[in-house]
């Protein structure tokens, strides 16, 4: 194996079109594991950190743009970022341990694919879009579609991902993140929930998004949320019928980390729990 | 906090920074893998991807011819042994079953099983060498569960096993290797005298000691044919006597220099590589190094026993037990041994039962051979018996620790496995708890709180230890029992106790196998015991030879002499003291260097006994517990140094949390383990705990000088118990099986209508 | 399997050194440059024994490519204690008796010190998440977390008022 | 006289005999009468306690338990 550190995406562009086997990678928390379990050395492995517009972090205008290689932990000193979208800064900082926060990156944890990515749910409620450099040139997806399945995107051959960019969220709009694990830290979740919405001046839901992680092969939208509370207050009822909602749209598996039913259970737990804490964040 | 009993000591019972600490806090101290030697080599060992299989051929000629390939071996390359029981001092071992699970011959029993090893020189090498040995396997069918080892129609790991303890002999192999039995007093009549019979199945998962160093070793074998193996272990005289006896060898061809131990708790009383490591170092004849990934510790070392258990319990209404039966069956992994029979006589041992029934089974299934895992055997009896004994109380309407005050163990009690109890603490370990304020702190909603108690028997054994004094009055105390948790400064506080020197002028070491005498495995929380007794009679031996010496110095009687403080004075007080430098300075006029051994066979360990209590809150809606509070109390019958007995005392109580709660070894359909790895295996990281409160109590030990109780193992014993009576207080629900996790919970709230 | 030349500063000391491509910077602190206080105890990134301060951030050097190290400032347990003596952190974890094995000690001063380095009066909590990447199993984490907070009070008295 | 009580792994070696009286003053000689007794038991007796102090004098009126092996972490 090869390691190259590309200072420009031109020069990352022309090492991908290499007719070698590359992986490109950010923080390596999953690469450097993963090959120690067997995965097979790629020829060459490009570190796409010595790139500045890989690990920047900031603020264009209504826009914040974190590089895809950018250390988890920036965002939490970022006080404004933490201000805006606090739900997002939380996911991205329970990627790991204070070790992993020193490297690990949203651009890896979404090209990872792993269905349990803690910061893929909290940048879908939150719109987020994938900017993807390649042999075409720049262009920019839904994070949404990005991941199609566990372990695979929606990357071509040569392309990689630049950043990721996020509106500044309108009044009385807050995002939240919670994720359940068998232990306080160092798990991978067993379930995740973002949840983002905006009140209007009553305390009413105007907008509403949820998205579930580790429950499906990707991350999964409760579309019927918005039915449920827009145009409403928060009562508990119609908490309750998210959490069903939320509990439905699951298409989860068993496996080591949890049970069919208990991750659907424990998303409409945590969907209604996030959500009632965006709610919070809104009206204050 | 400390209930203590009487005397004073000097050095006894401080709290001075351990001998090693620098080392350990800068980075130089060298555990197994920190040696490198000139033209070492790197080995590899190739393990079974099956649970289960035959093996038809191995073929090693194209690993053989690679690159960087020094040596290969297979179990063809180690004598195979009889059928013996042997071992290293308290660790038991059939040393035919040892010579199989270093390196699997006709069989693979587990995932994980080693069957050839490479030297290269490199990792890389050796890998790519391990990839090229191609082995025919006849996959077999594999059985782990321990009823379906039990079922008759289960694949049988050993064909022949007959059952031992069994009336009539069986004509059949099965895979309960042997049947122990625990039967005194009349059961029915006990059943009969009761109001209250509770009766209950339990069921735990494996669990791994945890030891964060991976093993390791150098073997270096000379010219001469003699090796040098530096390791890791719990004993460098058993690495020394198993590495010796799996290549056919006698002992003294291995000199065994013994590394700092990266953790240990029982799991490193064996070998696995240390044999491997020699015998590659013999072929290629240069230094073979071998650490084990994580992978490999999870896979191919001993865990502790899953365990089935069924047990009744019947008391009267005024709370005194009147019977307890039941059966236990544990797993052995592949090969027998599991602890079951410790389960056995463990499991009610704190208390005074007349009529007792208990039966365990010993049962191989297709996982690595179990290890010593602190106190073997008692934690999972221990979380059936103190949960029962929980409901039992319950049902009185009595308090949890009364109902245990009213059955209590003391001296004169004949135990459940049937000798009579010396001077033992338990009653003050209850009392501890009774009256410490955490048992009377308000819970919230949502909030439990949960008591249990356990016994541990504790262990003496062979040990060594040599007292040098130095020319400058200094004391050197050499012993062979390797430091797992600062049993350096516990002999350095007994030496200068003894010597009455400063404690930082005794320089305790931990010796080779070459310059110590023999001593058994640190292990049965015998080290302060019985390494301790062979300190203070070496020290004794010495300080009567400093007032023969000063007797002669002033040419009196040396029943005139007294050793008072360090030093020598004259019963008369007319002549000035001597100190040990005086002494030691003139030493080659009085004689020569001032030195002495002894060695000791201990008796007399004191049993140990715990009690716990635990506040737990568990969130109804995703089943998560969360421990808030914890308090054990521990008869050390004597600390030597309170802060590393406590240290003992907490590690225990997060050892048995993680049991609790999370750990388990998890294998799919085919019998390959899916969480061979620190992310999944899940032991408690320090956002899981509190502070974890002690209180050393001291009811000497009167098989000791100092009083001393092993304190390493008893800790572990009632945490899930604990735990689980705490989840019942909380939730009213029972859990019967380990781990008792956020989805065990969770479905045991969802099926209670919650 | 390429190699590249690393020039880096570990311990406040120039360092360079050949390295394989695909080695761990955990690897070749180990067996090229001989820092055996830093540990391996699994590799994947998921205990904390090979904790380092890499260009002031606190990394597990088990999953750093060690080409990467180009240019990086490195710290290990190595380089705590200074010309004055220990660390406070060396002081308290040894006082305190926050080490049995010993084995998980230099990930947990070299995290411990990170923390105080940004966080200097963490509280019980603060601390317990700081170290949760780094895996013990001795102690139970009391004595540890304890000598954490101590050694905080103790460098802020060290600290003169202003 | 010494008072010895079997676990239940010794009994297939005293046909299922729980407990005996025998004349011993050492462990040795009492492993010893106790192989003249029950044929086979010594053996089985001396594989679990061999590190046990063989010569240790066992006090008249003791009570012997032979239990199995206690290993330890």
């Amino acid at each position: 194996m090869r390691y190259v550190a590309p200072t420009s995406i031109e020069e990352t562009v022309s090492v991908l079109a290499e007719d070698v086997p590359a992986q490109v990678y950010a923080g390596a928390t999953d690469f450097i594991p993963q090959l120690r379990m067997g995965r097979p050395e790629p020829g060459v492995a490009v570190d796409l950190k010595r790139i500045d517009r890989l690990t920047d972090l900031r603020r264009e205008g209504d826009q914040w743009v974190i590089g895809a290689a950018t250390p988890s932990v920036r965002l939490g000193e970022e006080e404004d970022l933490v201000a805006d979208l606090p739900g997002l800064v939380e996911a991205a900082s329970l990627i790991g341990s204070d070790q992993i926060q020193s490297r690990a990156s949203l651009g890896g944890n979404l090209c990872n694919a792993s269905p349990a990515a803690d910061s893929v749910p909290a940048m879908v409620v939150n719109n987020g879009r994938a900017v993807i450099a390649g042999p075409g040139g720049i262009r920019t997806t839904p994070v949404a579609s990005v991941v199609t399945g566990p372990g695979r995107t929606a990357l071509a051959k040569g392309e990689f991902l630049v950043e990721l960019v996020f509106d500044r969220p309108p009044p009385r709009t807050a995002d939240a993140y919670l994720r359940f694990i068998p232990r306080t830290e160092m798990d991978i979740a067993v379930v995740g929930a973002g949840a983002r919405l905006t009140l209007d001046e009553a305390g009413r839901c105007r907008d509403v998004s949820v998205a579930l992680g580790a429950v499906a092969p990707t991350v999964v939208t409760v579309p019927a949320a918005a039915g449920i509370l827009v145009g409403h207050p928060l009562t508990d009822e119609a908490l309750k019928r998210v959490a069903a909602e939320a509990s439905a749209v699951c298409n989860p598996i068993d496996d080591k980390r949890g049970t069919i039913a208990y991750r659907r259970q424990v998303a409409g737990v945590l969907a209604v729990r996030a959500l009632k804490l965006a709610a919070d964040r809104a009206a204050s | 906090m400390t209930v203590t009993a009487t005397p004073s000591y000097k050095w006894v019972g401080t709290r001075p920074v351990r001998h090693d600490g620098l080392e350990k806090v800068t980075g130089r101290a060298r555990y197994g893998a920190d040696l490198n030697l000139p033209g070492m080599l790197i080995g590899a060992v190739l393990r079974s991807p099956h649970p289960h299989a035959r093996i038809l051929s191995i073929d090693t000629s194209a690993a053989e011819a690679m690159e960087g390939v020094r040596a290969v071996v297979t179990g063809a390359d180690f004598p195979i042994l009889e059928s013996e029981q042997g071992g290293s001092g308290e660790e038991y071992v059939d040393f035919r079953d040892l010579c199989h699970n270093v390196m699997a011959r006709d069989k693979v029993l587990y995932e994980g099983h080693a069957l050839a090893a490479v030297a290269a020189t490199s990792r890389r090498e050796a890998l790519a060498a391990l990839a090229a040995i191609k082995v025919d396997y006849e996959v077999l069918p594999h059985v782990i569960d321990v009823d379906r080892a039990m079922a008759p129609d289960a694949p049988i790991l050993h064909e022949d096993m007959i059952t031992e303890g069994v009336d009539p002999v069986p004509d059949e192999p099965s895979n309960v290797a042997s049947r122990y039995v625990i039967d005194r007093g009349d059961i029915e009549k006990g059943f009969a005298e009761a109001d209250v019979i509770v009766e209950r199945e339990f069921v735990t998962q494996p669990v791994h000691q945890g030891y964060i160093e991976p093993h390791a070793v150098v073997a270096d074998v000379g010219q001469d044919g003699k090796a040098t193996v530096f390791c890791s272990s719990q004993g460098h005289f058993m690495v020394r006597s198993f590495t010796a006896l799996l290549l056919g060898w006698e002992p003294s061809r291995v000199k065994v220099i013994p590394a700092e131990i990266g953790g240990g708790f029982g799991g490193k009383t064996t070998v696995y590589v240390e044999p491997v490591a020699t015998r590659l170092s013999q072929k290629a004849g240069r230094p073979v190094k071998i650490v084990m990934t994580r992978d490999e510790v999870f896979r191919a070392t001993g865990p502790t026993s899953g365990s089935k258990i069924r047990l009744k319990v019947g008391a009267t209404s005024d709370g005194k037990l009147t019977a307890v039966e039941g059966s236990m069956a544990y797993q052995a992994g592949a090969f027998k041994g599991s602890p079951v029979s410790l389960g056995c006589m463990c499991a009610f041992a704190p208390y005074s039962v007349e009529n007792v029934l208990l039966e365990g089974l010993d049962v191989v299934v297709n996982m690595p051979k179990v290890a010593a895992y602190r106190a073997p055997g008692a934690p999972m009896a221990s979380f059936a018996s103190e949960t029962l004994l929980d409901e039992v109380a319950e049902q009185l309407g009595m308090d949890p620790l009364e109902f245990r005050l009213r059955n209590a163990a003391e001296e004169g009690v004949r135990a459940v496995y049937g000798p009579i109890f010396k001077r033992i603490g338990f009653i003050e370990t209850v009392e501890a708890v009774r009256d410490h304020p955490h048992y009377s702190i308000e819970l919230g909603p949502n909030q439990g709180r949960g008591v249990a108690s356990g016994f541990w028997f504790n262990f003496g054994g062979s040990s060594s230890a040599t007292v040098h004094i130095n020319e400058d009055g200094t004391a050197s105390v050499l012993t062979g029992s390797p430091d797992i948790g600062g049993s350096r400064a516990s002999m350095a506080l007994m030496a200068a106790e003894e010597l009455g020197i400063d404690v930082y002028d005794i320089s305790p070491i931990v010796s080779d196998t070459e310059s110590v005498g023999y001593t058994d495995v640190t292990g049965g929380s015998r080290v302060t015991h019985a390494t301790g007794m062979a300190v203070i009679d070496a020290c004794r031996n010495v300080v009567a030879d400093l007032r023969a010496r000063a007797a002669m110095v002033w040419d009196v009687d040396v029943e005139e002499v007294e050793w008072v403080d360090g030093r020598a004075q004259h019963v008369s007080g007319d002549r000035a003291p001597m100190t040990t430098k005086d002494l030691a300075i003139d030493a080659a006029g009085t004689g020569g260097p001032i030195t002495s051994s002894a060695a000791v066979n201990a008796r007399g360990a004191g049993a140990a006994f715990s009690t716990q209590v635990c506040d737990v809150e568990v969130d109804p809606e995703t089943g998560a517990v969360k421990i808030l509070r914890y308090t054990t109390a521990q008869d050390a019958g004597r600390a030597i140094h309170p802060s590393y007995v406590e240290g003992q005392m907490q590690g225990g109580v997060a050892q048995g949390i993680g049991w609790a709660l999370n750990e388990e070894y998890i294998f799919d359909d085919g019998g390959t383990m899916e969480n061979a790895g620190f992310l999944d295996y899940r032991m408690p990281v320090a956002s899981d705990l509190p502070m974890i409160d002690t209180v050393i109590v001291e009811v000497p030990n009167p098989g000791h000088p100092y009083g001393v109780r092993g304190v390493g193992e008893v800790g572990i014993v009632p945490p899930m118990a604990a735990v689980a009576n705490a989840i019942h207080d909380a939730t009213g629900l029972r859990l019967s099986e380990l781990p008792m996790s956020p989805v065990k919970v969770l479905a045991a709230i969802g099926a209670n209508g919650g | 399997m390429s190699r590249t030349r690393v020039t880096c500063t570990i311990n406040g000391d120039p360092a360079e050194f050949l390295c394989e491509d695909d080695q761990s910077l955990l690897d070749a602190l180990r067996d090229v440059v001989g820092l055996m206080g830093v540990k391996e105890g699994c590799a994947t990134g998921d205990c904390g024994a090979c904790s380092v301060i890499l260009d002031g951030r606190l990394t597990c050097s088990c999953l750093v490519f060690v080409p990467e190290a180009e240019g990086a400032t490195i710290e290990t347990v190595e380089g705590m204690a200074g010309p004055d003596g220990l660390h406070p952190l060396q002081e308290t974890f040894l006082e305190g008796a926050a080490l049995q094995c010993g084995i998980c000690t230099p990930g947990f001063l070299v995290a411990g010190k990170a923390l105080l380095d940004r966080n200097p009066d963490p509280t019980e909590e603060e601390v317990r998440y700081a170290i949760a990447g780094n895996l013990c199993r001795c102690t139970g984490y009391d004595k540890i977390v304890r000598s954490i907070l101590d050694a905080a009070d103790r460098m802020e008295e060290a600290v003169p008022a202003t | 006289m010494v008072r010895v009580i079997f676990g239940s792994a010794l009994r297939q070696y005293t046909g299922g005999v729980e407990e005996v009286e025998i004349e011993a003053t050492t462990v040795r000689s009492l492993i010893n009468a106790l192989d003249r007794r029950f044929p086979g038991l010594g053996g089985a007796i001396d594989g679990h306690i061999k590190t046990d102090a063989l010569y240790e004098r066992v006090p008249e009126g003791s009570e012997v338990h032979c239990l199995p092996p206690i290993g330890g972490g």
